[in-house]
């Protein structure tokens, strides 16, 4: 099945991140790629995360595809204008890769190559449209394109971004643009989530909540701190801290999988996407806990 | 206004240190304004280069000047014949008035010595900050008159990105996030329609240089 | 106003007591046009001020803020100093006093000395220096401090070798000016004068009674006053905190609190009101001297109650690590072998311990002077019973004589600003009294034209002085002409001994003309003392004022490098180097002038804003009083009695009373400010009620407002009241049950975060209360639960009234606020109480909270309506915290009451009074004189980029009318900075011109001997 | 610490000009500029209480420190003055 036929089945869906490596050396990301295989529905792969410069997302998508599994293609705008950001979705198209993930992009202040001219052309809501343009057989600029796509596009969300209104602005833009199904940023409180949930159910679009797994007390600290839009709640930190240094990330672990039952269970939202940054190996265990597998 | 910061004094002594009479020649309109580059300023950094050419036991005669604007070659046309006995002109005025002299000296390099930045307000004293880029079409009418093409660290054209954080900017707390302020100022002015209105991708064929433009009137009158 | 001479009132007034508050009011009185006669027992005015290093909480130089301002009064043409004086006797009625005055021998011509000082170094005996309170010595021909005014020496009769023994005569020989008079004798004069100011000052209390705490037996136990001459600079250890006894660094500093206040039995029972605030004061200073140094302050109640005094104390506390002991020393013992203090003091548990310190500061306490009563005598005045002048809170600078005044610690314990601030407000209740005769006595120069010399080429005279021996034993004379006569455009050069001698003066004038001069030039001493002397001579000369340089070769060469006459001589010929560069450049400047509209607008109609009103229209202006309600009396309206017990509320009735039915003021109810043009002299207000007003001047009278509780159940329980409740319940004759048991609680809503702020009433109000809850139904339990109790000055009789008849007093800390429960019809509160170690339940019929002072909403408005500061919590910020606690930066605005800072109604009313005295200054002029020294705006070379508009701390430049910048040169101060920023160099100030001062540089850098200085 | 982590250290410090060797008996030449209302009062009254200090300093008067121009500095240090001095 493909992707957007398991979220339209209404199965509760899994997603998991292949962060491309900087140089060629991809042995540890095939050994991701064989992890996972089989235990999540499909792969996202990041367009240069956080403006650090790595493996094209197209190429690797594409090792993803030829390894057996459906890539999500991450795509930002800060990289290409409008005719390379075309040429890549038709590139991607004709290589069989038929989700993607329409982002703005982290600004390259964040990433490794500070001094570059950010491009920024189009952003995410015109490249969802640009998306769905092309999937109806015409170019940005309404030229009639021999083929058409057939991508089936995605956006992110942030329900905890404060302040959120200009943030549901936004996101309602996106639904008009194309967008079929949503990635949250990561999120911990179930209750606010919740009437995220409330919110984003009047629309037509499948939701999948972001799962960043803590690793230890000062992780949730630092990104309360320093990631605009996640706020951990003081409980899950106490948590942690109560289980000692040693047992931090097998409760880190534990909560990840606890919200992604109660998710699951309470039929919250329509998947979740498993952030794991560097923890691959631990995504069988989390789903494991939450009853997925 | 246009605003610009002096460059760094090494970059500058590095230009001008192999030239034996050297002009620093100021412009009295923006870049006096913003304290960079007018007469004053201009007299500063001659003596500062005197002083480091003495410094250094290198002997550059180097003097200053200033006139009004560099951007109209009126300006400078008096002094061009006094100009023309320097072998180095280091202007402080803008990139323009180093572009126009350039064209109008003759065979006499024009260096800059300032670093254009932007079109800038002053909200306080001493404080510069940029509000316009000049993108050739503008779209203030529709965003509050809060421009986020200068103002939105990604010329965001239709919300806020992920970024955005309690009212700041992901590249710095001390920016803040343009499109916080235009649906603060959109929801002031009952206007939140018009936000949720999805902006077409811009056309930046107008932003695109070179640029120029012609006032019809003179066209008319030089007729 | 100058027709008036068949005026019966007496157009002077005679000053006692040159201190601060005699010397503003002198000239608040002689700048509106009254002469001055001001009597001063010292050979010097000056009075305490001078003695003090720095002052809290800003931390200023006292001298430095002084010294200018004797320097003002020493030079007043309207006020005439009489030193060494004291009055025998006082008759006649307001308006027409005579009194007679004893001159002491000064031994000095006064009209002969220059105050070289010569005479003092040759004076072989030395005595104990009474100035450094003892610690250091001083010559017995000599002047109370180096920058005394005047600067006449006197000879100390009492140790004079050849008054007592007949034999020396050294300074006679050692005078150049021939200004020592053996023979000189006691004088009287009889002064006629229409009001009489007495501001004779304080002693202090001496600590050797108390001779537990060890003060003139052991050596390092020292007075305040004696550590403050420590501290400065010009005081015997020149600012290093040395101890007296080995002169080493101390390093443990304990201060003992209230030595000799707030003690019935051995000492004074009032509390001195300053001593909180100096010893903290002394604390940083100390540790900002000497980083080393820990100081401990022992104190039983810190009185912080003052502006910005509460931020001060938490200042010393968390950033200069100051230790603040509550306890009470019951004993100071010398450790013999190191010269320590070994203090024992019970802790707040009870505990007793000893304690080892370096070094001691016994913080004394204020006190009338040792012959206050014959004082008092003198002058046919009443006292209260510890001598200090009788006056009421609602009258607070009337003596019981009429035409009398008082101001200062003679009316009772103060600081500097408020003594500053009874100054002016003595000297507008005398203006008041003589209006009619303002004018009348005072004296103007009249001078001849000005000699046009704006197309000369510059001519410059050069006058080297000898100053006696003081420039001359170390700079050669001969060399300075020498050199000088082969300065450019100077044509004559001479030599004097004495430049500032009378006859000089005449001998200057005759070489200008002599030699058609156009510039001088003296070489001597320094320009802050002399120049407005030589800048009067040259203008006998008919030339303009602003063609003088002094170049100082004295305080800045000779007296700095004594014993290196080469290179000093270098140095004064290069000082004279520099001054003619500048003079070669030196342009006449004119002195304009604006006229003033002698109105002024007060807005707010409290009783600040009313007394004001009243002190400006009895000085005969026309006042225009703006209130925003529908009726005057602003927050006076909820007051009913003082804590000493008068009818407020009558004394409100007749002053509405009295403004309604005065011919000079306009009431404008119901009206608030819409927009103000002008400047001073020349404002132009446009009201809400569509009038249209000119006046010279603004008074800021815009009061405060209650604040109203939101903690301890307020609004929940009617049992919660406040003190201004409680104040109108009882006055309304409300009868409370006889066994009623009330609990107040202090400090609700200030003096913690955000509000860290003292409000100052709300002591005295509990205590007021409290009183008379007691005297109602002595049956009734007052407890009050308190900080710090801060009943400052005479109001701490009426602390221990409360003591005594049984209202007790319980102290919470911040960190432990009490804690306040329903409890049916009646309230729980529970606190700590630190004398029993144990919590305490109190069960209370009435819980009365003291709620705070707050600014009024309106301040910020009008604050930036009129481009006047406020401080951090919202009050007006005056000009200058100690000296000008009612101007403002801007010429012609004032400030006073609540607008300004939480006080009680005896200190608005004193404070309202100055204002209008401040204002009578400005409005009693005709015009206003514009000073040359300020900046020229070149509209031409302007590109108005606002850099000056934003940086003026006077608001001078301005957007005008045309868009652009333009400048408003009666504003202007003249300081330059808008010169410094102008990118296009726009601005220029006269005299400083960025020429004159290069063309300085120049001639500074100039070398003379060949080898380069670098 | 190896080499390459010293030399990179050293890059980074702030150059701070080395001084230069003064010959025997030299004395710079210091001009100080002085607010009439505080420092210049100060100067004044170091002379009255005959504190020493070197003849090389001379004072120019200001009516503000806020009056300083930067080019005065400057065209001190150009006319060889050592060293500036500004107080207020």
């Amino acid at each position: 099945m493909s992707f957007r036929d398991i979220l339209d089945s209404g199965k509760f869906a899994v997603t998991a991140e292949i962060g491309p490596p900087k140089g060629t050396d991809i042995k540890e990301m095939y050994h991701h790629i064989e992890v996972l295989k089989g235990k999540i529905d499909v792969a996202n792969v990041t367009d240069n995360q956080s403006a650090v410069m790595r493996i094209s997302s197209l190429a690797v998508c594409k090792i993803v595809l030829d390894n057996g599994m459906e890539p999500v293609l991450q795509m930002t705008c800060r990289d290409r204008n409008r005719i390379g950001l075309q040429a890549d979705l038709l590139g991607a198209s004709v290589l069989g890769i038929h989700n993607v993930l329409c982002l703005t992009g982290d600004h390259v202040n964040a990433g490794d190559h500070k001094q570059a001219k950010s491009v920024y052309d189009v952003e995410s809501v015109q490249l969802l449209k640009i998306v769905e343009g092309m999937n109806n057989g015409k170019d940005m600029s309404g030229n009639e394109m021999k083929g058409a796509t057939n991508f089936y596009a995605g956006a992110v969300v942030t329900p905890e971004a404060n302040p959120l209104e200009p943030q549901l602005v936004k996101f309602e833009k996106k639904v008009k643009a194309g967008a079929k199904f949503f990635q949250t940023q990561a999120i911990y409180d179930m209750e606010k989530f919740k009437s995220f949930m409330a919110y984003a159910r009047k629309f037509p679009v499948k939701v999948l909540a972001g799962i960043v797994v803590l690793k230890s007390a000062g992780m949730a600290n630092f990104m309360n701190k320093n990631v605009p839009g996640i706020s951990v709640p003081q409980v899950l930190i106490d948590e942690i801290k109560a289980a000692g240094k040693e047992k931090a990330l097998e409760t880190g672990i534990n909560i990840a999988a606890r919200h992604i039952k109660q998710l699951k269970d309470e039929k919250i939202c329509d998947g979740v996407h498993i952030m794991a940054i560097g923890m691959e190996d631990k995504v069988p265990m989390i789903m494991e806990r939450a009853g997925l597998l | 206004m246009i605003t610009g910061e002096q460059k760094p004094f090494e970059e500058i002594w590095n230009m001008v240190k192999d030239f034996k009479k050297v002009l620093v020649f100021g412009c009295n309109t923006c870049v006096a304004i913003c304290h960079a580059g007018g007469g004053k300023e201009a007299e500063i950094l001659a003596s500062l280069l005197r002083m480091k050419a003495s410094e250094e036991g290198i002997a550059i005669e180097i003097n200053h000047n200033a006139v009004e604007r560099h951007c109209e070659p009126e300006f400078f046309q008096p002094v061009m014949e006094d100009i023309r006995t320097y072998d180095l002109i280091l202007s402080t005025a803008c990139g323009v008035g180093v572009n126009l002299l350039s064209e109008n000296i003759g065979d006499i390099p024009v260096f800059p010595a300032i670093n254009t930045e932007f079109f800038g307000a002053v909200p306080r004293a001493g404080e510069f900050t940029e509000l316009c880029a000049g993108c050739g079409n503008c779209i203030l009418h529709l965003t509050g008159g809060i421009c986020p093409i200068a103002r939105c660290s990604k010329s965001l054209l239709n919300g806020p990105c992920g970024g955005t954080n309690n009212g700041s900017c992901e590249v710095s707390p001390d920016i803040k996030c343009a499109w916080v302020l235009i649906y603060d100022r959109m929801k002031k002015l009952n206007k939140l329609d018009l936000m949720k209105e999805i902006n077409e991708a811009k056309d930046w064929s107008k932003a695109q240089g070179p640029r120029n433009f012609k006032v019809k009137v003179l066209e008319e009158i030089k007729k | 106003m100058n027709d008036k001479i068949s005026s019966p009132k007496k157009g002077s007034v005679v000053i006692v007591g040159g201190g601060i508050g005699g010397m503003q009011a002198a000239l608040d009185l002689a700048d509106s046009g009254f002469k001055v006669h001001l009597i001063q027992k010292d050979p010097s005015i000056g009075g305490t001020m001078v003695m003090l290093d720095k002052t809290f909480p800003t931390g200023d130089c006292s001298m430095c803020m002084i010294s200018p301002k004797m320097v003002e009064v020493g030079r007043h043409i309207n006020i005439d100093v009489h030193s060494l004086a004291e009055v025998a006797s006082v008759e006649g009625q307001p308006g027409d006093f005579k009194i007679k005055v004893k001159l002491a021998p000064r031994y000095v011509y006064p009209e002969k000395c220059t105050g070289c000082g010569d005479c003092e170094i040759k004076c072989p005996k030395k005595i104990p220096n009474e100035f450094d309170q003892g610690i250091g010595k001083r010559k017995v021909i000599y002047s109370l401090f180096a920058q005394a005014v005047p600067n006449t020496r006197a000879i100390d009769a009492r140790h004079c070798l050849y008054l007592t023994k007949g034999t020396c005569r050294l300074c006679e020989k050692a005078c150049k000016a021939g200004a020592i008079n053996y023979e000189d004798k006691e004088r009287v004069i009889e002064i006629n004068a229409g009001a009489v100011i007495l501001s004779p000052g304080l002693d202090r209390y001496d600590a050797t009674v108390r001779g537990e705490l060890g003060l003139g037996r052991w050596k390092n136990v020292v007075t305040s006053l004696q550590f403050e001459r420590i501290l400065s600079a010009s005081g015997p250890f020149k600012g290093e905190v040395k101890r007296p006894s080995d002169e080493k660094h101390p390093r443990k500093v304990a201060w003992i609190q209230c030595v000799g206040s707030r003690d019935s039995h051995n000492a004074n029972p009032w509390c001195s009101s300053v001593c909180c605030m100096y010893a903290t004061k002394q604390t940083i200073i100390a540790k900002e001297h000497d980083k080393n140094i820990e100081p401990t302050i022992f104190y039983m109640e810190m009185r912080a109650f003052g502006k910005d005094f509460d931020k001060y104390v938490e200042r010393a506390k968390n950033e200069y690590g100051v230790r603040y002991q509550r306890a009470m020393i019951s004993a100071v013992r010398e450790e013999p072998e190191t010269g320590n203090l070994m203090l024992r003091y019970a802790d707040e548990a009870g505990k007793l311990i000893d304690e080892s310190f370096d070094m001691v500061v016994l913080s004394i306490g204020l006190e009338p002077h040792k012959d206050a009563a014959k004082f008092a005598k003198t002058f046919g005045i009443e006292t209260n019973p510890y001598l200090f002048a009788k006056t009421s809170p609602l009258c607070p600078v009337q003596t019981t004589r009429d035409g009398i005044f008082v101001t200062g610690t003679y009316q009772g314990p103060k600081d500097i600003p408020d003594t500053v601030m009874q100054g002016s407000a003595v000297a507008g209740e005398a203006m008041a009294l003589l209006s009619e005769a303002r004018g009348t006595e005072t004296v103007h120069k009249e001078l001849l034209p000005e000699r046009d010399v704006e197309n000369e080429k510059p001519r410059i005279g050069v006058f080297v002085c000898h100053c006696g021996t003081n420039i001359a034993a170390t700079v050669n004379i001969d060399e300075v002409v020498a050199a000088a006569k082969q300065l450019p455009d100077v044509a004559y050069v001479t030599n004097t001994i004495y430049a500032c001698a009378q006859d000089n003066q005449d001998m200057i004038k005759q070489v200008v003309k002599d030699n058609n001069l156009n510039r001088v030039i003296i070489a001597s001493c320094t320009p802050r003392t002399h120049e407005p002397l030589f800048q009067e001579t040259i203008r006998d000369a008919g030339l303009n004022k602003y063609l003088f340089d002094l170049a100082d070769i004295r305080e800045q060469c000779s007296w700095c490098h004594m014993g290196q006459k080469e290179e000093a001589t270098k140095k004064a010929v290069k000082i004279v180097k520099m001054s003619v560069a500048k003079s070669r450049l030196q342009k006449p400047l004119k002195t304009d002038y604006v006229g003033v509209t002698p109105a002024c607008m007060i807005i707010g109609g409290g009783i600040a804003g009313m007394t004001s009103s009243l002190s400006l229209a009895d000085q005969g202006f026309d006042v225009h009083v703006v209130e925003m309600e529908k009726e005057l009396g602003g927050l006076t309206r909820n007051l009913f009695r003082t804590l000493e017990g008068n009818d407020v509320q009558e004394f409100l009735k007749a002053t509405i009373a009295k403004v309604q039915a005065h011919k000079r003021i306009t009431i404008h109810t119901n009206t608030q400010v819409k927009k103000t043009e002008g400047f001073v002299g020349n404002f132009k207000t446009a009201l809400s009620n569509d009038t249209l007003i000119s006046h010279g001047a603004i008074i800021i009278a815009t009061g405060g407002t209650e604040y109203a509780p939101a903690e301890y159940l307020s609004g929940e329980s009617d049992k919660v009241i406040t003190q201004r409740d409680l104040e109108k319940r009882i006055a309304s004759g409300e009868k409370f049950n006889p066994r009623a048991r009330f609990v107040m609680i202090q400090c609700v809503g200030s003096r913690e975060e955000p509000n860290q702020y003292c409000s100052r009433v709300c002591c005295q109000d509990a205590v007021k209360n409290a009183i008379a809850i007691k005297e109602q139904n002595p049956g009734s339990q007052v407890i009050i639960l308190y900080r710090d109790i801060r009943t400052y000055g005479l109001r701490e009789d009426y602390y221990k009234k409360a003591r005594d008849i049984g209202v007790m007093f319980v102290r919470y800390d911040v960190d432990k606020k009490p804690q306040v429960e329903k409890d049916g019809d009646k309230l729980k509160v529970r606190t700590w109480d630190y004398m029993l170690n144990k919590e305490l339940m109190i069960d209370a019929d009435w819980l009365v909270l003291s709620a705070g002072l707050r600014p009024h909403p309106t301040t910020e408005g009008t604050g930036k309506m009129y481009k006047v500061t406020r401080n951090q919590d919202g009050y007006f910020l005056e000009a200058h915290v100690k000296l000008r606690p009612v101007d403002f930066p801007t010429e012609g605005i004032f400030v006073c009451g609540l607008a300004h800072a939480p006080k009680n109604l005896d200190e608005t009313i004193t404070q309202s009074l100055a204002a209008a005295g401040r204002a009578g200054v400005i409005l009693s002029h005709e015009r206003l004189a514009v000073s040359g020294i300020i900046a020229k705006h070149k509209k031409e070379l302007c590109m108005s980029c606002l850099g000056c508009f934003r940086v003026c701390p006077f608001d001078s430049p301005y957007i005008g009318e045309d868009g652009k910048v333009a400048h408003n040169e009666v504003k202007c101060m003249g300081c330059g900075i808008c010169a410094a920023i102008c990118p296009a160099k726009a601005f220029q100030v006269n005299n400083f011109r960025d020429d004159q001062i290069l063309a300085m540089i120049d001639a500074a850098s100039e070398c003379e001997s060949g080898v380069v200085g670098g | 610490m190896n080499k390459a982590v010293e030399s990179t250290e050293e890059a980074k410090a702030p150059s701070i000009e080395k001084p230069h060797e003064t010959p025997e008996g030299w004395e710079p030449n210091i001009l100080a500029f002085a607010c009439h209302y505080c420092a210049f009062a100060a100067a004044d009254l170091a002379g009255v209480m005959r504190l020493s200090y070197s003849p090389n300093v001379k004072i120019i008067r200001l009516p503000c420190t806020g009056k300083l121009d930067q080019i005065y500095v400057l065209r001190a240090f150009e006319k060889g003055i050592d060293g500036v001095f500004v107080a207020g």
